[in-house]
């Protein structure tokens, strides 16, 4: 079944990509979301509770390594492959138009399979592989599909040098990350001389540079600052649908691998103090960062480095708490920033620039619905009480009070107190940008209109998801409620 | 227009319809004998993942303030469909009114701490959003971004000591979590942190310039949320989670503290400003001042009471002041005056909110006022919480504030509906729509005194006091004053608010572009450096490159030679 | 010292002598002119260390055919624009690593073979080298003669189809 | 006659053919040197062939095979190098890469 739920988009997106002069945009964006839909439901079927390995697939691989195709629903991916493929199934329904390249939908399914096997893979070597595999499709999207980004980027210099500015930020991004995954390798390797198998429930490696090199890995996948700069670059210059992967799920295959890989590594708790402290520093930074940028893609770029910090602050407690916390603030975060590339990404069709200041100010009265969508996804990605992304940060708030068993009181809430001046940061650079955008005098342009038809479905599902996870956080929180922290063991 | 009118009395049919669903749940629990003192039920010390759980309860001050909320609710619901119904942007204000009412009753009357904190969220949106209603203009878009970060960051202090709760005893409930007897842990950080979330939300010193700043908004909304209910919630929840710090004398001084100063404070503007509405906010956070100082007198009692008797009072002032502006156009006290005629039903019952404002027998005002000071005094005896000489201090301040209260309430009316009328002015009574819910709000000012305790002594004292701040002003205005102080740091707000207008933000500002700059120009090194010696390592090896046949076989050969070397060197 | 030992003494002084001139002579021709007293010397050598079929082998194939090839391969391609420095600018490493390797091979062969003399008792004629390679060596000398054939159709094929084009 | 004469005129040969090889700019020259230290060979191989006094004339039949695939390798050498000429008018090794 996982192996369905995996190849149908895969084989799909492959076959768009050979016979991409066959058929048209608006068919192979229908034939994309049909196949993310098999796949949500497969995955969504699959479940068998969270006690079990669900669908447990385990064939044998590569004998000499002890790598074994071994797939399998755990508790803690369940929620992020439901995540993917829902964002997958809405990225394919936003590509829905005439001038829709069919290859650009056969890219955005392979890497929305290729992330769904990696948060389904149970051998560490396959988790690699896929890891790679969602990385280079990536490359073309940006590279192929974007538009240069404004000129306001991190070494603006050096991208003179290249033809464009997309094809730039989608180089950087992989070297950036590349960087990452060639450590990850090694460390798994490690990982894999030390324990004696690539197993992730038998696995366990007692050495530091495993840990080190582990966690570096995933470090520029997630991003935590110091390592976030590809991030604002690749996100503002990626197509709508690229960001929203690139922010929904990208990122989750960092933070979901810190969570499996905290499992499987003994020395954990000695990175874990590094780990918590960059992440709430990186809250602050991102939420600093975000008060002063113009342009709404960069703006929202950063504000995912914010939640992202979050998330590692509670990994790196390693408590119950901590674990539900990085899960839901992950989906919360997956949802609420993929509605606001969503967004932004309208305002970009509509306006031909994510700068706010040419956008223009009075969207409240230009594009009503457009604008409160935009609020909406923007208050709900401060952490209002009652939409996804609060319980996320609360549970990392209480997992950083409660300190967990690794981290040191100091550390611990030297984190809760960053958090904390994030979170407010994270208002004000909110409220300033609403203030920027959906309020004010409007001033007419051409490109005012309200959304459409397509828009309204793929925005309306988030927010309907959005509003839902915030009111019934239980969901996924009863997933986890007496589970202790070591699920995969 | 008729569909128009139609949608427009939806939404208060909408709106009544919440209000009886919770009347009808709210009453019966009026008459339940017994304050906030319930069975303690402790579980496990570990706390459960959040859950939003309704868990509805009601304690008899509870149902006051549900009943209060609705009311109030309904009234201005009905108000605004005469004075907004014209606005374009009705409809999602009416909507926004109704989340805001769900909200509070969320906040009011649950038990689920979780389900409170998302209700107290909420009502600050919808504050934000209702705020910002007319979001053309800057004042109302500066007010309503101000209103909202004050407020939220406030908040941080709420879920902190939600956290603090359930860390403490275990359960986010409130019932199961109340402490054993004697045995409250944590007592003053919880404390503290409550009092940080209501200091906010209830806009008192130092965080209280948000308030006077929110009166951009609709009329109606400042009367329902910046008067009678919202920022009266921090007080709710202060009286609500008292058992949690009441031992905590560091928490209740500090509350004492903040009380004393603000009172006194906004008292002392509201004297001093030359427009209404800005006037009746300073009142309100006066006046919450107030109800915090009972509070803080380990009289919640007394405290909600005035909370209720205030709400009443000073939604009625705020919607009589909608009907002026109704009438002139501006809320600027230089453009109001000689209202009794044109304007009789405003006239009454504004007449009535003033009195009531100042503390007169027999409105509710008096009443609750009354019970705060006797609570006050009562705390002086020293064997509360709070240390004798504070308490002294506080109902000192307290009686102070009483006598400018009156002085102020004189003066607003003396200014606002009496006195000369500006000339060119062509002022006309409200439609009905506007006029009756004043009319229900002045019969409800007397109607709350029913049932309160009366103090013999204080009563005297406080008459005596009201009676002599009205008669000063009243003298002076006799004598040909115009009322108009304004001496220079009162005028200024002491300058309280600049670290909120300026300093934050601007240090904000260069802190986020300095951020901005290092992120391009610091961080991005290793990156940059990376790529620089990459290139650097391709020229070199570009050197050895040479396409050169000969050169690479000098290399080879130069490689064949020491390795010869190093061989038989070795060996 | 026998008559032997000083003749080839002479000789390798001469076959050295005109090596390095051959390799440092500005001229093309004289440097091919060298090569054929340096081969001639070798020869001469190889007479001395008995072996004479070799030797005149060499004579014949070396300073016969591949020298005159080498000059027939000089003056086709005289190069019609001024040559520059015949030598290129790596000389002295060259030179130095010459030298290594002529030190380092001369020390090694000391260092090995020091004290031991060619008795020279065997004579390495036609008719003996010819018993060797038609009994014992027969299978190499038939591969050989298959090598010689590919290098002569190679050569064939890479000079004509310069001119095909 | 010592073993050491030839070895040591074979050294020194070889050495002269590798400065040759590396240092000459006209690739027939390089080609010459490359012929000088296949003679250093062959002179080894004769030198130990009489030394040994090897009943299978190893030495002497492998400077024969040395001898022949010598003439080869200059024969396909000078027909490379007559191509290169001809292409590109030059003989010049280090010109040949531009």
């Amino acid at each position: 079944m996982i192996v369905a739920a995996l190849l149908v988009p895969a084989l799909v997106g492959l076959l768009l990509m050979i016979g991409r002069r066959l058929v048209r945009g608006r068919t192979a964006a229908w034939l994309g979301a049909g196949a993310m839909t098999v796949s949500l439901v497969l995955f969504a079927d699959v479940w068998e509770g969270r006690a079990d390995v669900s669908g447990e697939v385990d064939v044998s691989w590569i004998e000499p390594l002890g790598a074994r195709l071994h797939l399998g629903v755990t508790v803690v991916s369940w929620p992020f492959l439901l995540m993917t493929a829902l964002i997958g199934v809405l990225c394919c329904l936003w590509l829905l138009a005439d001038d829709t390249s069919p290859a650009l939908v056969g890219l955005v399914l392979v890497i929305s399979a290729a992330s769904m096997g990696v948060f389904s893979s149970l051998d560490l070597l396959l988790f690699f592989v896929f890891f790679e595999l969602a990385l280079i499709p990536m490359w073309f999207v940006i590279a192929w599909w974007g538009s240069s980004t404004s000129s306001s980027g991190a070494g603006a210099a050096h991208q003179s040098r290249f033809k464009n500015g997309a094809r730039y930020s989608a180089t950087r991004f992989l070297m950036f990350t590349v960087g990452g995954s060639a450590l990850l390798l090694v460390g798994i390797v490690v990982i894999g001389l030390d324990g004696g198998t690539l197993q992730v429930l038998d696995a366990g490696s007692a050495s530091l540079a495993a840990a080190v090199l582990v966690c570096l890995g995933f470090a520029v996948k997630t991003p935590i600052v110091p390592f976030h700069t590809w991030l604002p670059d690749a996100h503002s210059a990626a197509p709508t649908a690229g960001s929203v992967l690139l922010a929904a799920v990208f990122l989750k295959l960092g933070t979901y691998g810190l969570i499996l890989f905290s499992t499987v590594l003994d020395r954990f708790e000695d990175v874990a103090p590094y780990l918590a402290i960059a992440g709430a520093i990186g809250i602050v930074w991102s939420a600093l960062a975000c008060y002063v940028q113009d342009d709404l893609k960069r703006l929202v770029a950063y504000s995912s480095i914010g939640h992202m910090g979050f998330v590692v602050l509670a990994i790196s407690t390693q408590s119950s708490a901590g674990l539900a916390a990085a899960v839901f603030g992950s989906v919360a975060h997956g949802l609420v920033t993929g509605l606001l590339f969503f967004a932004a990404g309208s305002l970009k069709e509509r306006f031909g620039t994510a700068s706010m200041t040419r956008i223009g100010r009075g969207l409240y009265g230009r594009s009503p619905w457009l604008a409160v969508t935009f609020v909406l996804a923007a208050v709900a990605s401060l952490g209002l009480p009652g939409l996804a992304g609060f319980w996320g940060e609360l549970l990392s708030l209480r997992a950083a009070y409660e300190v967990g068993d690794v981290l040191t009181k100091p550390v611990a809430w030297t984190g809760l107190g960053l958090a904390l001046v994030g979170i407010a940061l994270t208002t004000a650079y909110f409220v300033r940008a609403i203030r920027l955008l959906a309020q004010g005098e409007p001033v007419p342009h051409d490109g005012d209109r309200d959304l459409g038809r397509r828009e309204a479905v793929v925005m309306g599902a988030l927010v309907v998801a959005i509003v839902v996870l915030g009111l019934v956080p239980a969901l996924v929180l009863d997933l986890y409620e007496p589970i202790r922290f070591s699920v995969a063991r | 227009m008729r569909s128009v009118l139609r949608s427009h009395w939806l939404y208060v049919a909408l709106t009544a319809v919440l209000a009886l669903v919770a009347a009808i749940w709210a009453v019966p629990h009026l008459s339940e004998p017994g304050w906030f003192a319930y069975a303690p039920d402790p579980t496990g010390f570990t706390p459960p993942l959040p859950t939003l759980s309704p868990d509805l309860f009601l304690f008899p001050a509870s149902a006051q303030i549900v009943l209060l909320a609705v009311g109030v609710g309904l009234l201005v619901q009905i108000y605004s469909t005469a004075y907004l119904g014209h606005h374009q942007r009705y409809r999602s204000y009416a909507m926004v009114i109704v989340l805001f009412l769900v909200a509070m009753i969320a906040v009011v009357g649950t038990t689920n701490l979780w389900v409170l904190l998302v209700g107290w969220e909420v009502m600050g949106l919808c504050s934000y959003l209702l705020i910002g209603h007319e979001w053309e203009t800057g004042e109302a878009r500066a007010g309503a971004a101000k209103a909202f970060l004050v407020t939220r960051i406030a908040d941080l202090g709420l879920v902190l000591a939600i956290l603090v709760i359930g860390e403490t005893y275990g359960t986010y409930d409130l019932l199961g979590a109340q402490p054993l007897d004697g045995e409250a842990k944590n007592a003053t950080a919880i404390g503290l942190l409550v009092l940080v979330a209501v200091v906010g939300k209830s806009a008192q010193f130092p965080l209280h310039s948000w308030l006077p700043d929110a009166m951009p908004g609709p009329t109606p909304i400042t009367a329902l949320i910046h008067a009678a209910t919202m920022v009266a919630a921090g007080v709710y929840l202060a009286a609500r989670m008292l058992p949690f710090y009441a031992d905590s004398t560091v928490a209740l001084t500090a509350m004492a503290v903040i009380a004393g100063i603000t009172m006194l404070m906004g008292a002392l503007f509201a004297l001093v400003q030359t427009d209404l509405k800005r006037a009746l906010a300073w009142s309100t956070v006066s006046q919450l001042a107030l109800m915090f100082a009972a509070v803080a007198a380990s009289d919640p009692e007394a405290g909600l009471d005035h909370l209720v008797a205030h709400g009443v009072f000073k939604a009625l002032l705020f919607l009589g002041c909608g009907c002026l502006m109704h009438a002139v156009g501006t809320s600027a006290l230089s453009a109001m005056g000689g209202m009794r005629r044109p304007m009789p039903v405003t006239f009454w019952t504004m007449t009535i909110g003033f009195a009531a404002l100042a503390g007169i027998v027999p409105t509710a005002g008096f009443f609750t006022k009354d019970s705060v000071l006797h609570a006050l005094e009562s705390a002086t005896e020293g064997d509360g919480a709070l240390a004798g000489g504070t308490a002294w201090a506080l109902f000192v301040v307290a009686l102070i504030t009483s006598l400018v209260t009156a002085a102020y309430a004189t003066r607003l009316w003396l200014k606002t509906l009496l006195g000369p009328a500006p000339g060119g002015l062509d002022a006309h009574e409200a439609p009905l729509a506007m006029t009756g819910p004043l009319v229900v709000l002045a019969v409800a000012t007397f109607a709350v005194s029913i049932g309160q305790p009366f103090h013999h002594g204080i009563g005297v004292v406080s008459t005596v006091i009201a009676a002599a701040g009205i008669g000063l002003v009243l003298l002076m205005w006799r004598r040909g004053s115009s009322l108009d102080w304004a001496p220079a740091p009162l005028a200024a707000e002491l300058g309280l608010d600049r670290p909120f207008s300026r300093w934050v933000p601007r240090l904000t500002g260069d802190v986020a572009s300095a951020v901005v700059d290092l992120d391009r120009d610091a961080v991005d090194v290793y990156p940059r450096g990376g790529a620089a010696a990459a290139a650097l390592g391709t020229r070199g090896l570009a050197l050895v490159q040479s396409r050169n046949v000969q050169r690479y076989a000098t290399v080879l050969a130069a490689g064949v030679v020491v390795l010869v070397v190093v061989g038989v060197v070795v060996s | 010292m026998s008559l032997t030992e000083l003749v080839f003494l002479v000789l390798a002084v001469v076959a050295a002598g005109s090596a390095l001139l051959s390799m440092t002579s500005g001229q093309l021709v004289h440097s091919a002119l060298w090569l054929v007293v340096t081969l001639g010397a070798v020869a001469g050598c190889f007479v001395l260390m008995t072996a004479e079929f070799v030797a005149w082998v060499q004579v014949l194939v070396y300073v016969g055919s591949v020298v005159v090839l080498v000059i027939f391969a000089l003056m086709l391609t005289r190069q019609t624009s001024a040559t520059t420095a015949e030598v290129t600018g790596n000389r002295w490493i060259a030179a130095a690593l010459g030298v290594v390797a002529a030190i380092g091979l001369g020390a090694t062969m000391v260092a090995g073979f020091r004290g031991e003399d060619i008795e020279g008792r065997r004579i390495g004629t036609a008719g003996s080298i010819g018993q060797a390679l038609f009994t014992d060596w027969v299978l190499p000398f038939e591969i050989l003669s298959g090598v010689l054939l590919a290098a002569l159709i190679g050569a064939i094929v890479i000079s004509r189809s310069g001119s095909d084009r | 006659m010592p073993l050491l004469y030839p070895l040591l005129l074979s050294s020194a040969l070889f050495g002269i053919g590798l400065y040759g090889v590396l240092a000459r700019r006209n690739a027939v020259l390089m080609l010459l040197g490359v012929e000088l230290m296949l003679n250093a060979v062959n002179l080894n191989l004769v030198a130990f062939d009489a030394w040994f006094a090897d009943q299978l004339h190893t030495g002497q039949v492998l400077t024969l095979f040395t001898i022949a695939i010598a003439a080869a390798e200059i024969g396909l050498g000078l027909a490379i190098v007559l191509a290169l000429f001809r292409a590109l008018r030059t003989v010049d090794v280090d010109g040949v890469g531009r």
